[in-house]
């Protein structure tokens, strides 16, 4: 440990007023040390970014370090001028971001992008950028890099917009790599590509890596060393295997435990004579309207779906983004109509309901949504929000509203919570105002969509206890929609794998995740990160 | 924070608001302070300002009291101005709703209409709509009126087609909700802020528009309104500065102080940007 | 080929939207009080019955009304746009002659207002906060909210008659029989007052909305990417944010650009620019249907070639749009 | 307010009564048209500014002074039977067209008889006495009367009665003749060029047939909508000469006190034009002939002319106007007396009925003057409504008698039976047009008078029956006399001889040259 090269010292950034806190980040201090891997890991809210952006000088608006210093090989970055900072910038620190779709400047051509890394610290020449561009894509893998660095970054995907900013950060071969959850956004196999890359990279330029991340599965995969953080302080700190095996924090272990295990729930007896759900068949074709000299663009969402479920059963769609698994939630409760196909409610075909009978039944299929944040109306107060359904369906405003307090009351917000609006809430707390939005119908199968995949490890294991124990209590019927094969094996009977429109594989749960089938659920059991160390652990 | 401690942070916000609300005043006091009408010839004409009693703005081409005209013109501009666009919004918010809801054909025709009326100049079609109608207040608001809906319906629609797939939308959809029910209880009141924001500056064109109408010899002729000031006296605005100037005045406070509440508006209702514009 | 098939499509719509517009325009005429017949016998200070029906006849307006407009819109899809009733010119010469002088002013304006507009908002967006953005807005804000006919007054009184600098008025000076480089000189002078005055107001829209929608791009997130690379701020201002901001102001410009040509009326009427709003202003007075109809169809047509023209410049701005729509 | 307008005025007279200087040949004029005349073609269009700039290219058989005495102009003389009912007229010899045909006794012949009874509704008000016209050798014409007509004499001036090229017009359909574009005239000046919007120019006709005439190159008419940049354009010395109705009265004051400017009001005693205020006769309040009394005495005529009209014209007395032949001047006037208005209004029950007004469209100073007389009327008590509309809607609402009050203005053209008798004659009632008896007054007396006095011969006999008319008009009030007006020529005064004719500027710049 003696080649420190970042040493943050008593560092403390405060918040401009009016914030929720007075301090982002207070009394901070750890070294990174060259050719290491420091993941500093927190959900959201923990500052954990705010030190990465202070040593960057790209801390936000009305967001200033008070104190500490921040010692990098030996200089004080809070104590440079904006213009020395910047020297520093892309030179001897690189830095990604978590969002690849908006990091990129959209009007530019990926070329240039790299280009003006050169530029901006006065390297090369013109076409000499562009011949160190070509060798860095070559360098991240991007298939096909004479092409790529004439697209635009709307032409690539989220894995190869992620590369090329990665080829940007390393232009210059800087000292420090900032990664800020660089693979937060991608999908899972994508992520283990990524992770492998950054990895590789780290070795060969020996260059130091901040990591900052929420899922101690990453912080597995590749840390060195690891700081956990919660509110703006520092709760552990230290080796990353030590971390990992042996958390002396109350709060890490809790965060460590929140990650789905293999631990599979018991199977449980489920009647499979009566199926609730029948799904034959189903397709649905997504068009571009076409104008009259434009061509259509198709994309096939479902192609041919078909499963069962029976009543109290859960049952898991797993699969990633563009795999048709959400048009398959949005067809179940008719969000979309599907092309062809038959989906039969109890004998009921819900597929050919026109709209004013589509209405009425709509209450036997309820839906939880992915964004706590979008899914209530900012302007609804959430006792309404909840007794909408049953008024919409007849129910008297009186009854419904008092029996929205006693849902609040059953998903653990407590009646009083009825009469405040939406914003008031943290994201967990909403989700289950969602659920309560959903259960308020009785409905007789709830379609789960990502449920818990916007929220915080910690929170996410709420929620899947309180569907755990709703399950138990009301002997719900569930299709849990989600990309996370651990969060699928947790909760679910049965597990549906699908990838382009198509089911690939389809079993109980603990089939699909100790001994799958198909290569694609292989492939996916593979890629989340920090497998290797939970099957060490279990 | 809440609305108005976050619009009074917007101090060019808190300026417009209190000119606004001089110039209601005016319009209100009116009857009061000048209760003879403002057409009434009371003086020789053409008297500077603040040469004579109680003429402090001077009189006009005909011994018109500039004052009165300029307190009861308020009057006149700010209602020209409100209802307008209470119509405006009367036809452009409806039309933006459903085409944003509905989306597809409705969608396309109603754009198709739209896009219509925006393709004939919009100060060439007032002028054809007021001359057609005759010259009066109702001809000259209606006019208004139909030339300004589009950019709400526009808006509007813009606005309903992001919502339209919310989750708190669909989730409306799910437990039953009537398209009517969504549209005006999940989906309108969350557009209110830009058409609040828009409907400020709209009022603020809306007299732009009056004035710009009666200088072509288009306003109503039984009315004092400060357009119909400017325009009696632009023939004279060698002679007598004034009795351009401080109708001109009036029009430009009026709508710089429309532009600063809406300005002001909008940072209170998007506090996200206000904190960076502010 | 693209953008080939993408023209033709649009020109497809612009010739529906257009005969919309004939036939929507036709009627709206019609409904106006009095007829060109009466006014050219009123004009005359005296009239007989004999008089009027000659001219009713003439004109074709003692037709019935689905007959007029058969034969105006038959017409008009050959591009014969009728004789005006007053002038007794075909319409098509008169609009072609005065057109040129209207694209002059308003494509001038249209510059003018766009280039100031845009360099003001981004030193305002560049400067937020600090006295001179402010300066910049507050002015801005001025020249929006002052009525333009007002404006044009004040500065015909200022510049022509106090200072005597430039022409009051008209688009040349009569009779001196200047040619070439000189008359070129002398209309721009000329020019001057108008387009200076007509741009003000779509100035200060631009400066307003660059500055917004700078302040806007500045939030995103390739902002911090570029500050990341240590790139110098000037340079992202131009480079990453204004490029990003511009695709907003096409689509407004393109928008004002097709109704500049009514707000053009006023700035032509106070300069007496002989152009088409200041045409179509007497045209209505004078209930010249024909004419009034021909320069309504030919700003219907600029306003969609505005559009056109909008569609493919955002093309070029953003390559995201190639592929969709 | 009047008194350096007056001065000013007097200037002028005296500048032009003492023309002992010797002309100058040489120089253009630039001057002003407003609005722009929808052609050039006199006789086909007869509208003010197709007069004004047409005037200057085409010519009449006679010209006319200030005082509206007959002078030679095409024809160089003339002579009357004893009975009043065959008129000869000599022509010049040696006049051209443009093109350079000859002018004969057949162009004459061709223009009354064919193109204007089929073109020109106001001369056909005077053809329609005429019995015959024949050419009885190249240069001599005879016009054979049914009756005597008593103003056939002054009919002949340029804009009503315009001389045509009989070899370009003769068998060909009239308003779609080529020539129109390119009208050609015998008057002292030649169509050159029309750049629409800007301006109309006319050239010297060098082969003019009165010696040394015309003195200027050209004239420059120019175009410019707004009245204001009109003022400015004679500010800054692009104009020298403001012809009436080319600025706003308001203006007018300031452009007098300007260095080197002069104004005259001569020139307009032919057109003599006549602000009057229709009175629906037909139905509402002022059907009721003590409401229209009301009316008269309600309104400061006074104050709209010193304050509107910068004190130029004249409050009419009644409905004859001072420059009209034959006015009576013993009638009792209707001076300001708002009481008396209440009076009135009292006596008849008058229970606050609302009453239209519409202003005439024809500028500010109308619009002003509406305003100023709807508050004299709201002051008596009377429910007055304005109602504004453009030319177009100002047409169809007196054509079709859709109007309570309304401002207009009629020319007098030198003559009763002419100018005024035509507002009065219930013969002279038809819908449709603005111009004729639009207040619907129907009174056989009148009708009587008026049309034995159009044809009595000699004029002493006419002055008595319109004695006795003005008489019964000036108890009934038909309508509102409200103001003979005065349009001033604003100019430049080293342009000399510019009003030498009752029509002032629309021939005027034959004799003119400037002093430069």
């Amino acid at each position: 440990m003696s080649d420190i090269l970042l040493s943050l010292r008593h560092l403390t950034i405060a918040l401009p007023e009016g914030a929720d806190r007075d301090f982002a980040v207070e009394d901070v201090s750890y070294d990174v040390a060259r050719g290491e891997i420091m993941c500093v890991v927190g959900e959201s809210g923990s500052g954990k970014s705010m030190a990465a952006n202070a040593l960057m000088g790209l801390l936000p608006k009305g967001v200033r370090a008070t104190a500490g210093e921040v010692v990098f090989d030996g200089q004080d970055l809070l104590s440079l001028t904006e213009k020395q900072h910047r020297e520093l910038r892309g030179l001897r620190i690189g830095m990604i971001f978590q969002e690849p779709m908006t990091a990129l400047n959209p009007l530019m051509r990926v070329g240039a992008q790299i280009g003006e890394v050169f530029e901006a610290h006065n390297r090369l020449t013109p076409s000499g950028r562009q011949a160190r561009a070509l060798e860095l894509l070559t360098e991240v893998g991007i298939p096909q890099p004479e092409k790529a660095i004439r697209a635009y970054p709307f032409e690539l995907s989220g894995g190869q917009r992620q590369r090329v900013m990665i080829a940007m950060a390393l232009a210059l071969k800087p000292e420090l790599l900032i990664a800020d959850e660089p693979t937060t956004a991608l999908d899972v196999t994508t992520q283990a590509q990524i992770l492998d890359l950054i990895g590789d990279l780290q070795r060969r330029h020996g260059m130091a890596v901040m990591f900052i991340t929420h899922d101690f599965g990453v912080v597995a995969e590749i840390a060195t060393r690891v700081c956990v953080m919660r509110e703006g302080r520092i709760v552990e700190l230290g080796e990353a295997r030590e971390v990992l095996e042996n958390p002396q924090h109350e709060y890490t272990r809790a965060l460590i435990e929140a990650i789905p295990s293999n631990a599979m729930p018991a199977a449980r007896q489920v009647d499979q004579t009566a199926p609730l759900l029948e799904v034959r068949h189903l397709q649905k074709v997504f068009r571009s309207r076409g104008g009259l000299f434009k061509p259509s663009r198709e994309v096939h969402a479902l192609n041919d779906v078909s499963f069962t479920m029976a009543r109290g059963e859960t049952v898991g769609i797993v699969g990633e983004s563009g795999s048709g698994k959400s048009t398959l939630g949005r067809c179940v409760v008719r969000l979309e109509r599907p092309d062809s196909g038959e989906l039969l409610l109890d004998g009921i075909d819900l597929t050919s309901l026109k709209s004013e009978t589509l209405r009425r039944e709509r209450r036997r299929v309820q839906m939880i949504f992915q964004d706590p944040y979008a899914s209530l109306n900012p302007r609804t107060r959430v006792g309404m929000a909840i007794a909408q359904g049953p008024i919409a369906n007849g129910v008297d405003r009186q009854q419904a509203l008092k029996e929205a307090g006693d849902l609040l009351d059953l998903v653990g917000l407590g009646a009083a919570a009825a009469e405040r609006f939406p914003h008031e809430f943290s994201g967990g707390q909403r989700q289950r105002i969602g659920i309560a939005r959903a259960l308020a119908l009785n409905p007789e199968l709830i379609v789960a969509d990502e449920a818990v995949s916007a929220l915080d490890v910690s929170i996410q294991a709420q929620i899947l206890e309180l569907l755990e124990d709703l399950k138990q209590k009301l002997s719900l019927s569930l299709l849990f929609i989600t990309h996370d094969l651990r969060v699928a094996a947790q909760i679910c009977d049965h597990i549906i794998v699908m990838q382009h429109g198509r089911i690939v594989e389809h079993g109980s749960a603990e089939a699909v995740f100790l001994s799958p089938q198909a290569a694609y659920t292989r492939e996916l059991l593979e890629a989340i990160p920090g497998r290797a160390h939970v099957l060490a652990t279990a | 924070m809440n609305f108005f401690a976050r619009f009074a942070q917007n101090r060019g916000a808190l300026v417009g608001l209190i000119i606004l609300l001089a110039i209601i005043l005016m319009a209100i006091l009116a009857p009061l302070l000048f209760p003879e009408s403002p057409w009434r010839m009371v003086q020789r004409p053409f008297l500077p300002p603040l040469e004579t009693e109680g003429f402090p703005l001077g009189t006009d081409t005909m011994g018109r009291n500039v004052a009165a005209g300029l307190m009861h013109g308020a009057w006149v501009s700010l209602l020209i101005g409100l209802v307008s666009t209470t119509v405006a919004l009367a036809i452009g918010v409806p039309l933006g709703a459903i085409a944003g809801y509905y989306g597809g054909l409705v969608d396309d025709a109603l754009m198709r209409f739209t896009e219509f009326f925006q393709t004939i100049p919009n100060f060439a079609l007032a002028i054809v709509l007021v001359a057609i109608m005759q010259p009066s207040i109702t001809s000259i608001v209606l006019a208004i009126a139909i030339v300004s809906w589009p950019p709400v319906a526009r808006l509007v629609r813009a606005e309903f087609m992001s919502l339209r797939h919310r989750e708190y939308v669909e989730a409306a959809r799910l437990v039953g909700q009537t398209n009517a029910t969504i549209i005006l209880r999940q989906i309108l009141p969350n557009t209110l802020s830009p058409i609040i924001v828009l409907a400020s500056l709209m009022v603020a064109t809306a007299i732009l528009l009056e004035s710009a109408l009666s200088f072509l010899g288009l306003g109503d002729p039984n009315v004092m309104s400060w357009g119909y000031m400017i325009g009696a006296a632009r023939t004279v605005i060698r002679q007598a500065w004034w009795l351009s100037f401080f109708p001109g005045v009036a029009i430009l406070l009026t709508v710089l102080a429309l532009n600063l509440v809406g300005e002001g508006l909008d940072d209170a209702l998007n506090p996200k940007l206000a904190r960076e514009r502010s | 080929m693209l953008y080939a098939r993408l023209i033709v499509s649009r020109l497809f719509k612009a010739v529906i939207v257009l005969f919309m517009i004939i036939i929507f325009n036709f009627f709206l005429i019609q409904m106006a009080p009095g007829d060109p017949a009466a006014i050219l016998a009123g004009e005359a200070g005296a009239t007989d019955a004999e008089f009027l029906r000659q001219l009713t006849e003439r004109f074709g307006l003692d037709q019935p009304l689905h007959v007029q407009l058969w034969r105006y819109v038959s017409g008009v899809a050959m591009l014969d746009f009728g004789f005006s009733y007053r002038q007794q010119v075909p319409v098509l010469d008169l609009i072609l002659a005065r057109l040129p002088a209207t694209l002059l002013l308003t494509g001038t304006a249209f510059v003018l207002s766009l280039v100031l507009g845009i360099v003001a908002g981004s030193l305002a967006a560049a400067r937020v906060k600090k006295p001179s953005g402010s300066l910049i807005m507050a002015l801005a804000l001025v020249f929006y909210a002052t009525p333009l006919f007002w404006v044009a007054l004040m500065a015909v009184v200022l510049f022509s008659v106090y200072l005597d600098w430039l022409p009051a008025y008209g688009m040349y000076t009569v009779g001196a029989g200047l040619e070439g480089f000189a008359f070129a000189l002398d209309v721009g002078k000329h020019l001057i007052l108008p387009a200076t005055t007509l741009a003000l107001f779509f100035m200060a829209i631009y400066t307003r909305m660059t500055r917004a929608s700078m302040l806007e791009a500045a939030q995103q997130d390739f902002v911090k990417t570029a500050r990341a690379k240590g790139l110098k701020n000037s340079v992202i201002q131009r480079r990453h944010i204004l490029r990003n901001a511009l695709l907003p102001i096409i689509t407004l410009a393109g928008l004002q650009a097709g109704q500049m040509v009514g707000g053009a009326i006023l700035t032509e009427t106070v300069f007496a620019w002989p152009g088409i709003g200041r045409l179509m202003f007497e045209a209505l007075q004078q209930r010249d249907y024909n004419l009034l109809l021909g320069i309504f169809f030919f700003s219907a047509a600029l306003v969609i070639v505005f559009n056109i023209i909008t569609d493919l410049v955002y093309r070029l701005a953003d390559p995201r749009i190639k592929e969709a729509s | 307010m009047k008194t350096p307008l007056a001065i000013a005025i007097a200037a002028a007279f005296t500048a032009s009564s003492a023309f002992a200087e010797e002309p100058k040949a040489g120089g253009t004029i630039d001057t002003i048209i407003q609005p722009e005349p929808p052609g050039l073609v006199l006789g086909m269009i007869q509208n003010a500014p197709t007069r004004t700039v047409a005037g200057n290219i085409y010519e009449g058989l006679l010209r006319y002074t200030t005082d509206l005495e007959p002078q030679p102009q095409l024809a160089e003389s003339w002579e009357v039977s004893d009975d009043g009912r065959t008129w000869t007229f000599h022509l010049r010899e040696d006049v051209t067209w443009h093109d350079g045909e000859p002018f004969t006794a057949e162009d004459v012949v061709f223009s009354a008889d064919v193109f204007h009874r089929e073109l020109n509704p106001s001369a056909r008000a005077v053809l329609q006495h005429v019995e015959a016209i024949e050419a009885t050798d190249d240069h001599t014409v005879v016009f054979t009367l049914e009756k005597p007509f008593g103003p056939f004499l002054i009919s002949f001036e340029a804009g009503t009665f315009t001389m045509v090229p009989k070899h370009i017009y003769e068998g060909t359909e009239f308003r779609d003749n080529e020539a129109n574009n390119h009208p050609i005239g015998t008057g002292p000046f030649k169509f050159d060029n029309w750049d629409r919007g800007t301006v109309i120019q006319l050239v010297k006709n060098e082969d003019y047939y009165e010696e040394d005439l015309p003195y200027l190159d050209g004239i420059n008419w120019h175009i410019i909508p707004d009245g204001a940049s009109r003022a400015v354009a004679y500010e800054n010395g692009t104009v020298d000469v403001l012809p009436y109705g080319t600025v706003e009265n308001f203006d007018i004051p300031r452009l007098t006190e300007l260095d080197n400017t002069c104004v005259t009001e001569q020139g307009h005693e032919y057109f003599s034009p006549f602000a009057m205020l229709w009175m629906n006769n037909r139905e509402g309040p002022t059907a009721d002939k003590r409401f229209r009394q009301a009316v008269m005495y309600a309104m400061d005529r006074e104050f709209a002319r010193d304050v509107l009209w910068n004190g130029l014209g004249q409050v009419p007395l009644g409905a004859f106007g001072s420059n009209a032949r034959f006015q009576n001047d013993d009638l009792e006037p209707y001076d300001h007396d708002p009481d008396r208005a209440r009076e009135l209004l009292d006596e008849m029950g008058y229970d606050g009925e609302e009453v239209r007004l519409l202003p005439l469209p024809y500028g500010e100073t109308w619009t002003r003057w509406a305003e100023a007389v709807q508050q004299n009327l709201k002051e008596v008590g009377i429910n007055v409504r304005t109602e504004a509309t453009d030319v177009g809607g100002w047409n169809q609402r007196l054509g079709d008698w859709d109007y309570d009050l309304a401002f207009t203005y009629l020319y007098q053209y030198g003559d009763p039976a002419l100018g005024i008798s035509r507002t009065y004659l219930s013969s002279n009632i038809e819908k449709g047009s603005p111009w004729n008896n639009v207040e619907g007054y129907e009174n056989e007396r009148v009708d009587e008078l008026f049309d034995q006095a159009a044809t009595a011969f000699p004029d002493e006999e006419r002055e008595a029956l319109y004695h006795e008319v003005q008489e019964i008009l000036q108890e009934d009030v038909p309508v509102g006399w409200l103001l003979e007006l005065g349009f001033p020529t604003i100019y430049r005064c080293d342009v000399k001889n510019l009003v030498t004719s009752g029509v002032g500027v629309n021939d005027g710049f034959k004799d003119a040259w400037l002093d430069r």
